[in-house]
């Protein structure tokens, strides 16, 4: 019975954090641009005023273009629960892997991309073929970033994986670990469609990819798939940073004390690593769509670099 | 002194067949091949004589008879009456110029005894070189019916080639027992006939016996 | 159990024949004729089911069926069933079961038009040689059964021969199964020719080293090239498309697993695994063929072509494990083997569901727009809602989504490849990793292509007449797709089922077993999956994503009140005339990927306008072709030198003068002289 | 009761020259067969029971045993269904206005003739008579070939007689020499007597005999139909109507063939070991199989088609007895008969397609299975026979001479073999299968096969192969088992 509720208690922090995480970046790029920018809570107000709007549906679209916000919405809050915040609340059997992770990701990026086609409109289809363009690339990143790791703690399980990387002391010093690192900020990057893969702030048919998805949406239905994909992205945050950077092992004590520590450093290490994102993002600019293909084979690379380093250690002892 | 008759037969066979293959027009061939079987027929009638007497066979005889009758008389008739009927111009008839061929003959002589030569107990009593002889009359007309163009050409190959078999089967072993000689007989009868039949239908449908005409199934 | 099975199994392959007699006999009465055909089959598949079951769960070693000699030497009818057989063939009676309820209502718009008892004839025949083919024990009945199976398949094949690429498809087929199994026949004799048997159970111990390796080639080549493994897959897109849907399904889903088979039965079993690169060998011939097979199906127009395209991938996953399995076989580590050919064998089992299913939705939507054409179709999830879904459900099983059984499969497979990367073994590690990107590529590139599949076929609006016109399709095939459906989720929230009989079948081959012992208190309920210490719980995920939906639709009544909806149209900036000609199309929605790898598929495009200037408001044609780099590089130009040298030798042989041919004889006859003289 | 088998054809002939009405002489044609089969039968049977038919009458000049009486009972059977089949298939002639009426007499005649031949070569005791008979077949034979006396089927008559007129005329020569080598062992009236030959075989002058089997081989060969001598073999086929192509197909290559069996028997014996025959055919089957190959990858006439796979199975037959194991023997033995039952059924139904369609070029032929639903279903299953699919007979004995070749390690040989034989089937897929599907060109080409008797043959030929294919009787299987007795001894 534990492991459910540890597995909803993490889903709620991140359900919770995921928009304040989006105006953090928000804000901090207003802020390096010299501007006011809006709030950081403005997603949730954004939210609520969409929650309370009736939505606009084409008539063309068939059942899934209205199925498609929640099991989208479900998907990401799932693949939530499959990455844990803190060892500290670490359920003992999470009910899945990072394969499961993948593929209940892959869910919600089905239903996502076929409501897109659902419209008949020109924008939901590039929207979805690019899509599909980008999400295939970054795919085997992905599962080879993970496997690294996952070779080195010997399970697939990130729980698992978590507790043994926290045996190694502080890994972002090691080789094999910083190439993932990067590696997964790219993947990060592209999956959260963000500068420079993606410009989620503009409209212009030329560019967009997520947003040309969801362009159709509106109203309480809107306010599911941007919910989602903001789960979804700090999910990868998550993995990033607890994964790669784990902080229990410096917790001294336990109780309910050491819990609200781990989260706030956790919620520390989010905070860092929204910086560097803010950062990405104003210092370079939206890529040619043509491009991403060789982004997505820089960070290929990145992470079999990082693969090879953990051979060429000679494996375990890293 | 029998011996010495056959062997100068046998040379003579040779002989006519490298004439042949000499010869440039059709008439000529039909004489030649004439004389060829009348040579044939001395010598199958020298041996029917030395076999009477030795052990009272006569089958050489009437196989003497049988080439007289056919080889010397009706068939050369038939191939005449052939060639006088097909509307038939003088034309270079084969493919190679005749030296050559004659060159290539030799060739053939000297293969055949080559060949032959493995043969242990060749060379003593009948069965001396006159074999060889034959033999290469058989190839030779193989040769001749390659090198010549004509129809009628073709027969007369074909029936050297019978020639060289006969003599070659007369000197080597005594010759077949006589069903088989009568068997072959009425067999070449019956080739020659059907051949010249076919001449006429050729020249017919292709009016001409040129057979290099006769090239539309390929492939 | 003894004496009950092999009456079960006997009873099963008398009824396939009765069914097959009674079609030729009722060849009037077709309503019938198609109602009865069908029946047997099913009848058949129920009791074959039953008694495959049974097999693997409660009887060990080989089960002997029948046996009979006949006065010809060397030709005798040997069938047994052991685990492998009995789990193929369970495979094989599912879907036939399923397959045969759908032709009830699938055939019936043959009636009238076409021979359906030479149809029902075909199937249950093509069924059978399966059947045989599973079970046969002697090698020259084996390959009896395997001529004939490519036989039957090939005359279906041909079936609609009225189109003239359906015959081409045809030829190539049997040209190609027929020179493969002439491979295999040659490994049959060599063995023979060592081991003076042609025992399938026998041992190979009599076998010399090299030969073996031959052999093993000599079989890849042959089982190659029926599984459609790149680069010997050329037949396969054109002839799975080429036949009648519910046979389709029957190939892709059954008769290509037939290769699997062999490998196992012939390299596995019978040979025994010695050396590592032959492994090696398959791991790399299946990856390859899992990246080009899903990009190529990625860029098919045609819907049963791109079906057939993915079965290559599909192959290309499954020789993946076979081949892990092979190389930890070689190394004598029996543990890590056995997870690889459970993931092969799962994969196996799960592919012919949903691929199946796939096909017979294919066929459903031939059956009522009477196009096989991506671009004529759309908006179809209106016009046939059923299908629809069922498709819908095939195709998140296919692009291994969970909860769907695909998705076992693909974790077993990254499993067996997490599993087998043992530091120290360098070259095999790289490969494997290799083969982890590769997948994941694939994985990418399965969900565009059947997103590309589902929503440009089912979802807009239709793109031509005949979608608009759509009717639905008769009930038993959306019957049987149903039960397809079922059974993919099934086997996906509780693979524990499926994988118990895996386990017995790779007991019984020498492995060991790979189940772990279960533990979580809670989710026991959800019957937890644990490979190595990993586990999951596909059942436990689609409960939360459902609850999660539900808390979800709570939540928003508790905040944001009664749901209004209001229909309008797409939004089309103002332009106000959106026509389903303006949707992204098919070739559209694959371009970015064609364009990433345009390597692959050398895109050639041809644009024209009526007018002179492009821009000219006269409509615009835009043509794009691909081409396949084994046929335009392999293929053809060998087919154009066989057929020119043999054109040209042919003239010079037989020129047609007879002098020539003179020649020949005397030849002949002096260089035989020649060699009576020298030897 | 044998020599009646010499006889009828004989009588029939004669009597063929006074009857005038076309019915009466297919009455006529139709009972000698039949009668001759009866014949046959009977002879079969005496075979199985005491070894041999033999006469000591006319000098021991008649002589059966199991070899000679299973190509017999091959030739009568496929004679039988061939008189069956022609009279449908020339009334129908007559019909189209391709053959003027009285011309059908010549056919029987010639026809009946080249039975005679053909009986006699196989029934005859000694060898010199056996050349002659085999000669007289192709005497027999050529103008049934050039029969319709168009060009082209003069052109093949004419290439037919002369090339195999010469090769008999080589094959003489080998006799002649067969003879020579004998001349010390065996008396006057044993001369070239088969049984003397092969019982006194060891006595035999060994380099006379190479020798004369070189020549024999040569010879027969040409009219067998081995390559390179094969050239006459083709034009004739496809130029020749089509019974009669069943005939040459089915019947004459095996009659020659015998006669080289024959001989390499003696010799082998002789040798005490095969190799030096071995080399020899297998060379040349491997010649014929390869030439056959490469022809029919790229063949634009059916009927042409069909001549060379006669040549390819011709060559595997001469690998078989080149291997000369017990196992290749009795391969070769069955495949003959098999062969030559899916060959002359094969050429029997071109009879059909070539009257409904009016051509020989494959390109021009379009839907044969609609329009010629019973015909044209057993000629594509007769393909994939000839072609060695299983379950068909031709696969059984192709199997057998497979395993032979690989039981004495020849792999090299044996993977040549396999590969050429799956090419001859790419390319008869290739070439042919085209034909059968779609719609006919002229649209006025009412479906349906006529000729019933003859489309009646055709079936029951194919269930014969089909079932052959499985099991053959005991009595047959005895019998080839005599044989390849005889011939390895």
């Amino acid at each position: 019975m534990n492991n459910l509720i540890y597995i909803f208690l993490q889903a709620l922090t991140i359900l919770m954090l995921a928009p304040l995480v989006n105006g953090l970046i928000r804000k901090m790029k207003a802020f390096i641009q010299k501007r006011q920018g809006a709030s950081i809570f403005q997603m949730y107000y954004d939210l609520y005023k969409l929650v309370r709007k009736g939505s606009v549906v084409s008539e063309v679209s068939s059942w899934i273009f209205k199925a498609t916000p929640y099991i989208f919405f479900a998907s990401a809050l799932v693949a939530a629960m499959l990455v844990p915040v803190s060892t500290i609340i670490l359920p003992k059997h999470i009910p899945g892997d990072f394969i499961v992770l993948v593929s209940v990701l892959g869910l919600g990026r089905f239903f996502m991309m076929l409501a897109a086609l659902d419209t008949a409109s020109t924008f939901g289809g590039m929207g979805s073929s690019r899509e599909a363009m980008v999400s295939t690339l970054i795919e085997p990143t992905i599962l080879v970033s993970l496997f690294t790791i996952g070779l080195i703690s010997q399970s697939t399980s990130l729980s698992q994986i978590m507790l043994t990387v926290q045996g190694a002391g502080f890994p972002l010093a090691h080789p094999v670990y910083i190439m993932v690192f990067l590696a997964l900020l790219i993947v990060i990057i592209a999956e959260s469609a963000r500068i420079p893969i993606d410009d989620p702030s503009t409209h212009l048919e030329l560019t967009m990819i997520h947003e040309a998805m969801i362009l159709e949406y509106s109203g309480r239905h809107l306010a599911l798939m941007e919910y989602g994909a903001a789960i979804k992205q700090l999910v990868f945050m998550t993995l990033l940073v607890n994964v790669l950077v784990p902080h229990d092992q410096i917790i001294a004590f336990t109780g309910f004390l050491a819990l609200f520590l781990s989260l706030l450093i956790y919620f520390f290490k989010i905070l860092i690593l929204t910086g560097i994102i803010a950062l990405i993002e104003i210092n370079t600019v939206k890529f040619r769509l043509f491009s991403i293909p060789n982004m997505a084979a820089f960070a290929f690379i990145l992470s079999f670099l990082g693969i090879l380093q953990y051979f060429i250690l000679g494996g375990s002892n890293v | 002194m029998f011996d010495f008759l056959l062997e100068t037969l046998s040379v003579l066979i040779l002989l006519s067949a490298f004439a042949l293959m000499a010869n440039k027009r059709i008439s000529s061939y039909i004489r030649t091949f004439r004389i060829q079987s009348i040579s044939i027929a001395l010598a199958a009638g020298i041996m029917g004589i030395q076999s009477s007497q030795a052990e009272g066979r006569f089958d050489f005889l009437i196989v003497c008879l049988l080439i007289v009758a056919l080889k010397v008389v009706y068939i050369p008739h038939l191939l005449h009456k052939t060639y006088a009927n097909v509307k038939y111009k003088v034309e270079k008839d084969f493919i190679l110029n005749i030296p050559i061929m004659i060159i290539i003959c030799c060739g053939l002589v000297l293969f055949s005894y080559f060949a032959l030569a493995s043969i242990e107990g060749l060379g003593q009593g009948l069965l001396n070189l006159q074999f060889v002889n034959s033999v290469s009359v058989i190839w030779i007309g193989l040769f001749f019916m390659i090198s010549r163009k004509k129809a009628i050409g073709q027969i007369i190959g074909f029936l050297v080639i019978e020639n060289g078999l006969y003599i070659a089967a007369m000197l080597s072993t005594n010759g077949m027992p006589l069903v088989v000689d009568l068997g072959i007989f009425l067999d070449m009868l019956t080739a020659v006939m059907i051949m010249g039949l076919m001449v006429f239908r050729i020249n017919d449908k292709f009016d001409s016996i040129d057979i290099d005409k006769l090239n539309h199934l390929k492939g | 159990m003894e004496l009950f099975l092999p009456v079960l199994f006997q009873a099963s392959v008398l009824l396939y024949l009765v069914g097959a007699i009674i079609s030729v006999l009722l060849r009037k009465r077709e309503k019938i004729n198609n109602l009865s055909a069908n029946l047997f089959c099913m009848a058949a598949s129920v009791l074959g089911a039953a008694a495959s079951i049974a097999k693997i769960l409660w009887h060990e070693g080989p089960l002997g069926i029948f046996e009979a000699h006949s006065t010809i030497p060397f030709l005798s009818l040997v069938m047994k069933v052991d685990n492998i057989s009995a789990f193929f063939l369970l495979a094989l009676f599912i879907l036939v079961f399923c397959v045969s309820i759908y032709s009830i209502g699938y055939i019936s718009h043959y009636i009238g038009r076409r021979n359906v008892g030479l149809f029902n004839f075909l199937y249950t025949t093509f069924i059978l040689t399966m059947i045989l083919v599973f079970t046969s024990t002697n090698a020259i009945f084996f390959y009896i059964c395997w001529e004939a199976m490519s036989v039957f398949s090939y005359f279906l094949v041909v079936f609609e021969s009225e189109k003239s690429e359906n015959q081409r498809a045809g030829t190539l087929y049997i040209i190609m199964t027929h020179l493969a199994s002439a491979f295999i026949l040659v490994a049959f004799l060599i063995i023979y020719s060592y081991t003076q048997s042609f025992d399938l159970y026998g041992s190979s111990g009599a076998l010399p080293e090299m030969s073996k390796n031959i052999i093993f080639l000599l079989f890849l080549i042959g089982f190659g090239t029926k599984a459609g493994l790149i680069p010997l897959h050329v037949w396969l897109p054109h002839a799975h498309p080429a036949a009648p849907s519910n046979v389709s399904a029957l190939m892709s889903g059954i008769m290509i697993k037939t290769a699997i088979y062999g490998m196992l039965r012939f390299v596995h079993c019978y040979l025994g695994i010695e050396q590592a690169w032959w492994g090696l060998l398959i791991l790399t011939l299946g990856m390859i063929s899992v990246f080009l097979g899903v990009a190529y199906a990625l860029m098919e127009g045609n819907i049963k072509r791109l079906l057939a395209f993915s079965s290559v991938e599909n192959i290309g996953i499954i020789l993946i494990g076979l081949g892990v399995c092979f190389i930890a076989f070689a190394h004598e580590q029996v543990l890590l083997g056995s997870f690889a050919l459970t993931a092969a064998l799962l994969h196996t089992f799960n592919h012919s569901l949903f691929k199946g299913g796939l096909f017979l939705g294919a066929g459903a939507i031939q059956y009522s727009t009477q196009t096989k054409d991506m671009e004529k179709l759309g908006g179809l999830s209106k016009r046939i809602p059923v299908t629809a879904f069922f498709v819908l459900c095939f195709s998140l099983a296919i692009s291994a989504i969970i909860p769907f059984n695909g998705f076992i499969g693909e974790w077993l497979t990254f499993q067996a490849l997490f599993a087998n990367i043992l530091p120290g073994q360098t070259g095999i590690d790289i490969l494997l990793i290799l083969a982890v990107a590769a997948l994941g590529l694939a994985g990418g590139l399965v969900i565009a292509c059947f997103v590309k599949f589902f929503g440009i076929s089912f979802l807009g609006l239709p793109r031509s007449e005949q979608a608009l016109q759509a009717k639905e399709v008769p009930l038993t095939m959306n019957i049987s797709m149903g039960l397809l459906a079922c059974l993919c989720l099934f086997f996906g929230l509780f693979p524990l089922t499926i994988l118990t009989l895996v386990d017995k079948v790779i007991l019984s081959i020498g492995g060991s077993t790979v189940l772990g012992e279960l533990r979580g208190e809670f989710f026991l309920l959800f019957y937890p999956l644990e490979i190595a210490g990993n586990e999951i719980l596909p059942a436990a995920i689609l409960g939360l994503v459902l609850v999660m939906i539900i808390l979800t639709l709570l939540l928003l009544r508790m905040f944001g009140g009664k749901y209004i909806e209001r229909k309008y149209g797409t939004w089309d900036c103002g332009y106000e005339a959106l026509t389903s000609r303006m949707q992204y199309s098919a070739t559209g929605f694959s371009k970015p990927l064609q364009i990433v790898f345009k390597i692959l598929f050398r895109p050639s495009r041809k644009l024209s306008a009526e007018g002179e200037a492009l821009c000219s408001s006269e409509p615009i044609k835009y043509t794009t072709t691909f081409s396949s780099i084994f046929e335009d590089f392999l293929y053809s130009p060998a087919a154009k030198a066989v057929k020119s040298f043999s054109k040209k030798t042919a003239f010079r042989i037989q020129t047609g003068s007879i002098h020539n041919y003179l020649i020949y004889i005397l030849v002949t006859v002096l260089l035989l002289i020649l060699y009576n003289r020298f030897f | 009761m044998g020599l009646l088998l010499q006889i009828i054809p004989v009588i029939t002939v004669a009597l063929l020259f006074v009857i005038k009405k076309n019915r009466i002489m297919h009455i006529i044609s139709l009972s000698t067969s039949s009668l001759l089969l009866i014949i046959a039968a009977y002879l079969t049977g005496q075979v199985i029971l005491y070894g041999t038919v033999e006469y000591s009458s006319l000098g021991r000049f008649f002589y059966i045993d199991a070899l000679s009486i299973i190509i017999l009972d091959i030739v009568l059977l496929i004679a039988f269904m061939v008189s069956i089949y022609s009279v449908g298939y020339m009334e129908e002639e007559i019909r189209l206005g391709k053959l003027a009426k009285r011309r059908l007499r010549i056919y029987y005649i010639l026809m009946h003739s080249f039975l005679f031949t053909m009986i006699l070569a196989l029934t005859v005791r000694n060898m010199g008579l056996m050349w002659i008979a085999i000669e007289a077949t192709t005497l027999a034979s050529a103008f049934l070939v050039g029969f319709y006396s168009d060009k082209n089927a003069l052109e093949a008559a004419w290439k037919y007689v002369i090339i195999c007129s010469v090769g008999i005329a080589i094959a003489l020569l080998g006799i002649t020499l067969l003879n020579f080598s004998s001349l010390n062992i065996l008396e006057g009236r044993l001369l070239l007597d088969w049984t003397a030959l092969y019982e006194h075989a060891e006595f035999l002058q060994n380099s006379s005999l190479r020798l004369a089997f070189i020549f024999i081989l040569v010879g027969f060969g040409t009219k067998a139909g081995l390559a390179p001598m094969h050239t006459w073999l083709p034009d004739a086929h496809s130029q020749a109507p089509s019974p009669i192509s069943a005939l040459l197909s089915g019947v004459l290559l095996n009659s020659a063939m015998y006669g080289i069996i024959r001989t390499v028997a003696i010799v082998n014996r002789n040798e005490g070991s095969s190799v030096y025959t071995g080399r020899l055919l297998i060379a040349l089957g491997i010649l014929s199989i390869a030439t056959a190959a490469i022809f029919i990858l790229t063949q634009k006439d059916y009927k042409r088609l069909l001549a060379y796979s006669s040549i390819e199975h011709m060559g595997i037959i001469a690998v078989a007895i080149g291997i000369f194991s017990p196992l290749s023997v009795f391969g070769a033995l069955l495949h003959m008969i098999n062969h030559s039952l899916t060959k002359s059924m094969l050429f029997l139904s071109t009879g059909n397609i070539l009257q409904k369609y009016k051509t020989k070029e494959i390109a021009k032929i379009k839907g044969v299975l609609k329009s010629l639903p019973v015909s044209g279903t057993v000629f594509l299953l007769g393909l994939f026979a000839i072609a060695g699919t299983p379950p068909f007979s031709i696969f059984a004995s192709e199997l057998s001479i497979m395993i032979s070749i690989f039981q004495e390690k020849f792999f090299g040989l044996g993977v040549i073999f396999i590969l050429l034989i799956a090419i001859v089937f790419a390319g008869i897929a290739l070439n042919l299968f085209k034909m059968f599907y779609g719609e006919a060109q002229d649209k006025n080409l009412q479906p349906g096969d006529g000729n019933m008797p003859g489309t009646v043959c055709l079936v029951v030929l194919l269930l014969v192969i089909a079932i052959t294919g499985i099991f053959i009787p005991e009595g047959v299987k005895e019998l080839i088992i005599r044989a390849q007795n005889i011939i390895i001894g």
